[in-house]
C-alpha cells in the first residue's frame, strides 16, 4: 500500500474539518513573515510556532512533522556550505584553510538563510499536514486557476495510489528473483518497473474512463466540495498571530 | 414477486457482441430481466458475463439484436444512452476502475453531480446511498485507506446514489471472504428492498444456487435461462459451461432430497437442517 | 534537485515564478487544447501524471546520497513534450512539495524553471538533434543532459541569489555546481541509462 | 511425508510485523513450515496473511522475533537476503504484478539471468519451469494475450525457474473460476512432485479443508498452527476468525462422520462416495 505520513496525518488530524481558507491564512501569512524577514530569531520563532500549533492545537504526530521538516533542513544545510565556503580571498575573512576561506559577511548571511529555510517549511508543513491536498487544489477552483488542471491534480492523486500500490508490489516481485541484485540487473529492473507502471496507469486510466462512462462522467471531473464555514475566531487568531510576527520582523530589523 | 405475464424490465433480444480478435463473445444472445427477481449470470471466466452485463447497461453496442427496455428498443445515441445509463447502473469487478475521487463521500457525489442535479439533491442522494451501504462512517476517509471490501461497497453506492431501476454487478463477491460475502449479500438484500432489480454474474455456483430466483447460463454457442432450481439441477449442462455442480446439489442429489422445491436446500446449513430434520 | 523554501530570498522567488508563468501559461493551454480534442486524454494526462510523480519518488540504484531520485523530467518530455511537462511538471512539483515535503511554495517558480521548463527543453532537444545520429545516443544524452541540465540551472539559480563576497556569482555557481556534482553527475548518468533502458522496454510492451 | 521431530525448513518464531496505521499485524507470530507438508494459512481479508507469507519470504523485515532457515536466523542483509529469496520464492495475488517482461519466456528467464548463470543453464531452467507447469504452448505469447489463470501460472514458472526449496503463494486460486481452481491444484501438485514445499494462503476455507495437510489460523491477536483435520474441526475458532465452517464439515458432521480419520471426506464428492457407501 502507497502511504505518505504527510499525507495520513492531513486525513486525520484535528484540523481536518476546517476549511482551507482558515488554514491558508495561518500558514500562508507565517510563510510570508519568514521568507521576508531579516532577524534571524522571527522564522525560528514562527518555525517552534508551527511545530507547536501542529502537533499541540491539530494532533499531528511529531514523528511526521519532524521527519519531513529534515528533508529541505538537509537540502539547506549541504546549500549553506555553498553560502559559507569561499575559494580564494575574501574581503572580512574569520577563518582560512589553505585556498578555502569563510567571509564574516556570508556567515551571518547563512544564519538568516539557514532560519528561513528552517522557518518558512515548517509553515508549509502546517498546512501541508493537516489538510488533504485534494482541498487544497479544491479551494484553488475559486482562484480562477483553469478547471482542467484541477480535474487533472484531482484524478492524480488518486491514480497515484492506485499506480503506487502495483509499483510497490512489482518492485517487491522483482527483488524475490533477484531483479536488485546487482548493479546491471538493477538497472534493468527499475526500467521494466517504470515501463510497467506507464503502461498500467495508461491501460488504467482507460479503464476508469469506461467505469466512469456508466456514472455519467463526460469531461468534468466535478464533485460535491463539502461544506467548511469559516471559523472566524480561528481566522481573528491567525491574523494576530501573524501581524505578531511580521512586527516583530519589522522592530528586530 | 413479479408476474411471468408481464414484459421484462431490461432484455436482449438476439444479440450478437464482439470485440477485435474475439468476433463473437455473444452470439444471438437474449435475456430477460423481470423486476424484482434474482437474477445470476453463470459462466467460467472468459464467457462473455463481463460482456452480457455491460451490453445490458449500453456500455456495448451489439453488432445485431437488440436491448430492450420495458420492450421498447434502446437507441444507441447519446442522449437515449444517457438516460439508460441512469436507470440502470453497472458495477465492475475492480472497484479501482469506478473510484475517482479523493474520499468516499465525494465519490458517491460524482454521478448526481453529472446529472445537475441542484447541490441539495445530490446531498440527499449521496447520504441516503451511503446509509444504504453502511458507509456513514467511512465517509469522510481517504478511498486508499479502505480495504477492497470496502472499496466495493463503495462503488456500489456510488450506482446506487443514481437510483437505478437495474444494478448488473460484476462478481460482486469475487476476492472477497466469507465475512465478506455476507455483507454483499445483506448489501444487495437492502438494495432490492429500495426497490432496484439485482442481476449479478458469478463463476461460484454454489453462491448463484444460494442467492438466485433465476439462472442465466452461458454454454459455449449459447444461452440458457431458467428458474435457478432448473437450470442448476442439469449437471451435463452446468459441466459443459465449465461450472461445477453446487456442492449442496451434489450432496443433496446422494441424499435424496427433492432439489426443486420451492423451498430448496440453499445452502449447507439448510442441508444439515434437512439432514437433522430427518433424525 | 529542489530548492527548499527560505532559500531564495523574496525577490528571487518573484521572479522566477514571472520566468516560468509563460512557459506553464503555455502548457496549460496545450492541455486544455488536447483535453477538447480527444476528452478521453484527461484521464491519460492524469495517469501520466501520477506516473511522473511515482518516477520521481523511486530511488535509482547504486546511486548513494540524499538525493538520488531520478528526475523524470528526460523521460517524460521524450513521451509527452516539453510544453505539457511544464504544465504536468508544476502539479507534479506541488505534489513533492506538499506530500513528500520536496521542494517549496515560495521556491515553486525556480524549480518549477529547472524542473519543468528547462530541464525537458534541454532533454528534448538533444534527444531531437541527435536523434538522425543513433535513437540510443540521443535517448542517453537526452535524459542525461535533462538531468544535469536542471542540475545546472539550480546551482545558478542559488549562485544568482547568494554570490560569493569576492568572486560574485561566478565564483558561488562554481561552488554550488562542485557541491551538488558528486551526487548528481552519476545519477544523471544512471539515469540516462536506465532510459536507454525503459525505452528499450517500452519498444517490446 | 516429513518427520515431526525434525526442525522445520522454514519458521517464524514470535514475530511482530506492522505497517503505519497498523501498528501490529502480526503479534508475536509463531509458525513452522515442514519439508514436504502442505500448509494453508487462512484468514479473513486484512487478517496478515499476505504479511505473514512476506515476512518468510523476508520481504518484511519483523521489528520483534525471527525468520528461522533450518533453525538459523535469518539476518536481514542485502547478500544474506538475496540467498534467502532464492530458496524461499513468494508469488503475490495478482499476476500482473508478479509479471516484468513482455513476453512468456523472457519473464520466466528474470530471475535465472539475475542469478548470473550462464545462458545455456538459463535456458534449461526456464525450458523446465515452463513444462512443469504446461506452459511450454505459451511460451512465446505476450503476456498480455493470456487469460487472467494463465497469467497465475506464469507467474509460478517464473518463482519456480529459481529452483526454491519453499515456495509461498498468495490467493492462487482467488478471481479463478471452477476448472481454474483444479489447474491451479494441479500445478501445486507437480511443484510438490519437484521438491518444492508449498504453502498457500487462503479465505477459502472449503480449499484449505481439501487441500491441505496443516492449517495456520490467523486470529484476532494471535496465531493457531495444527493438523487441517484438528483446527477445522474447531467451529468456534473458525467463526472468531472470520471464517466459514467448511461446507463438507458442517454436513459431514450432521451425518455423522468420523472428520478426523486419516482419509477423512476432503470434497462434496467424497461426501457423496461416503453417503452412497452407506447405502
Amino acid at each position: 500500500m502507497t502511504r505518505f505520513a504527510l499525507d495520513d496525518a492531513a486525513w486525520t488530524n484535528r484540523w481536518r474539518a476546517r476549511s482551507v481558507a482558515e488554514k491558508a491564512v495561518l500558514s500562508g501569512g507565517l510563510l510570508l513573515v519568514a521568507v521576508s524577514a531579516t532577524a534571524p530569531v522571527v522564522p525560528i520563532g514562527i518555525g517552534l510556532f508551527a511545530l507547536l500549533a501542529a502537533v499541540a492545537w491539530a494532533r499531528v504526530p511529531w514523528r511526521t512533522f519532524v521527519a519531513a521538516w529534515t528533508g529541505p533542513l538537509i537540502f539547506t544545510l549541504i546549500g549553506l556550505v555553498g553560502v559559507v565556503v569561499s575559494v580564494g580571498t575574501v574581503p572580512h575573512p574569520v577563518l582560512t584553510a589553505g585556498p578555502l576561506a569563510v567571509d564574516e559577511r556570508s556567515v551571518s548571511s547563512a544564519v538568516l538563510i539557514g532560519s528561513r529555510a528552517f522557518g518558512c517549511s515548517a509553515a508549509v508543513l502546517l498546512l501541508a499536514s493537516t489538510t488533504p491536498i485534494v482541498d487544497v487544489f479544491e479551494s484553488l477552483r475559486r482562484l480562477r486557476v483553469p478547471e482542467v488542471m484541477l480535474d487533472l491534480a484531482g484524478a492524480m492523486y488518486r491514480l497515484i495510489f492506485v499506480l503506487g500500490a502495483t509499483l510497490t508490489r512489482t518492485r517487491e516481485a522483482q527483488a524475490a528473483r533477484l531483479g536488485y541484485a546487482r548493479g546491471a540487473c538493477a538497472r534493468r529492473s527499475v526500467a521494466a518497473l517504470f515501463v510497467r507502471t506507464l503502461v498500467h496507469g495508461w491501460d488504467r486510466a482507460a479503464r476508469l474512463e469506461r467505469g466512469l462512462a456508466g456514472r455519467g462522467y463526460s469531461g468534468s471531473l466535478r464533485m460535491l466540495a463539502p461544506e467548511r464555514p469559516v471559523s472566524w475566531p480561528f481566522v481573528g487568531s491567525s491574523v494576530a498571530v501573524v501581524a505578531v510576527a511580521a512586527a516583530a520582523s519589522v522592530v528586530l530589523r | 414477486m413479479s408476474d411471468r405475464s408481464q414484459p421484462p424490465v431490461l432484455a436482449l433480444q438476439g444479440v450478437d457482441v464482439g470485440y477485435p480478435g474475439a468476433p463473437e463473445v455473444l452470439d444471438h444472445a437474449t435475456v430477460e430481466v423481470r423486476a424484482g427477481r434474482r437474477i445470476a449470470v453463470l459462466g467460467a471466466n472468459g464467457s462473455g458475463k463481463t460482456t452480457l452485463l455491460r451490453t445490458l447497461a449500453g456500455a456495448l453496442r451489439p453488432t445485431a439484436g437488440q436491448v430492450l427496455w420495458h420492450g421498447t428498443p434502446l437507441q444507441h445515441s447519446r442522449s437515449r444512452l444517457n438516460e439508460h445509463r441512469q436507470r440502470v447502473q453497472f458495477v465492475g469487478q475492480d472497484p479501482d476502475d469506478q473510484l475517482v475521487s479523493a474520499d468516499v463521500r465525494r465519490d458517491v457525489s460524482f454521478g448526481p453531480m453529472n446529472l445537475g442535479l441542484p447541490v441539495p439533491e445530490v446531498r440527499a442522494r449521496v447520504e441516503e446511498a451511503l446509509a444504504l451501504l453502511d458507509l456513514l462512517p467511512l465517509a469522510d476517509r481517504p478511498v486508499h485507506h479502505l480495504s477492497y471490501g470496502q472499496r466495493k461497497r463503495v462503488a456500489l453506492a456510488g450506482a446506487m446514489a443514481m437510483r437505478p431501476a437495474v444494478m448488473l454487478l460484476d462478481e460482486p463477491t469475487a476476492g472477497v471472504d466469507d465475512v465478506g460475502v455476507r455483507d454483499a449479500l445483506d448489501a444487495l438484500a437492502r438494495l432490492e428492498r429500495a426497490g432496484t432489480t439485482v442481476v449479478v454474474s458469478t463463476h461460484d455456483s454454489d453462491l448463484a444456487w444460494a442467492w438466485a430466483d433465476d439462472v442465466v447460463l452461458l454454454q459455449q454457442g449459447g444461452i440458457r435461462q431458467g428458474s435457478c432450481a432448473e437450470v442448476m439441477s442439469d449437471a451435463d449442462a452446468l459441466t459443459a459451461s465449465r461450472v461445477a455442480v453446487p456442492a449442496v446439489v451434489r450432496v443433496g442429489a446422494a441424499l435424496g432430497l427433492d432439489l426443486l422445491a420451492v423451498d430448496r436446500p440453499r445452502t449447507a446449513d439448510d442441508l444439515v437442517g434437512l439432514v437433522h430434520a430427518r433424525g | 534537485m529542489h530548492i527548499a523554501d527560505g532559500f531564495l530570498p523574496p525577490l528571487h522567488c518573484l521572479a522566477w515564478t514571472a520566468a516560468s508563468a509563460p512557459f506553464v501559461v503555455h502548457g496549460v493551454r496545450r492541455i486544455r487544447q488536447i483535453v477538447d480534442d480527444d476528452p478521453e486524454s484527461k484521464l491519460l494526462l492524469a495517469a501520466s501524471g501520477a506516473f511522473t510523480f511515482l518516477m520521481s519518488a523511486i530511488k535509482l540504484p547504486s546511486v548513494t546520497g540524499s538525493s538520488s531520485h531520478p528526475t523524470g523530467t528526460g523521460v517524460g518530455a521524450i513521451i509527452f513534450r516539453p510544453p505539457v511537462m511544464a504544465a504536468l511538471g508544476t502539479v507534479v512539483l506541488i505534489f513533492q512539495a506538499l506530500l513528500l515535503s520536496h521542494g517549496g511554495i515560495t521556491t515553486l517558480g525556480a524549480n518549477v524553471f529547472s524542473m519543468a521548463i528547462a530541464g525537458p527543453w534541454m532533454g528534448y532537444l538533444c534527444f531531437r538533434v541527435l536523434r538522425r545520429v543513433h535513437p540510443w545516443i540521443a535517448i542517453f544524452t537526452g535524459v542525461a543532459l535533462a538531468n544535469l541540465s536542471t542540475y545546472v540551472v539550480t546551482s545558478a539559480q542559488l549562485a544568482l541569489a547568494h554570490p560569493d563576497p569576492g568572486s560574485g556569482v561566478v565564483g558561488a555557481f562554481g561552488r554550488f555546481l562542485a557541491i551538488f556534482a558528486l551526487t548528481q553527475v552519476p545519477l544523471a548518468v544512471i539515469e540516462g541509462l536506465v532510459g536507454v533502458l525503459l525505452f528499450r522496454a517500452l519498444r517490446d510492451w
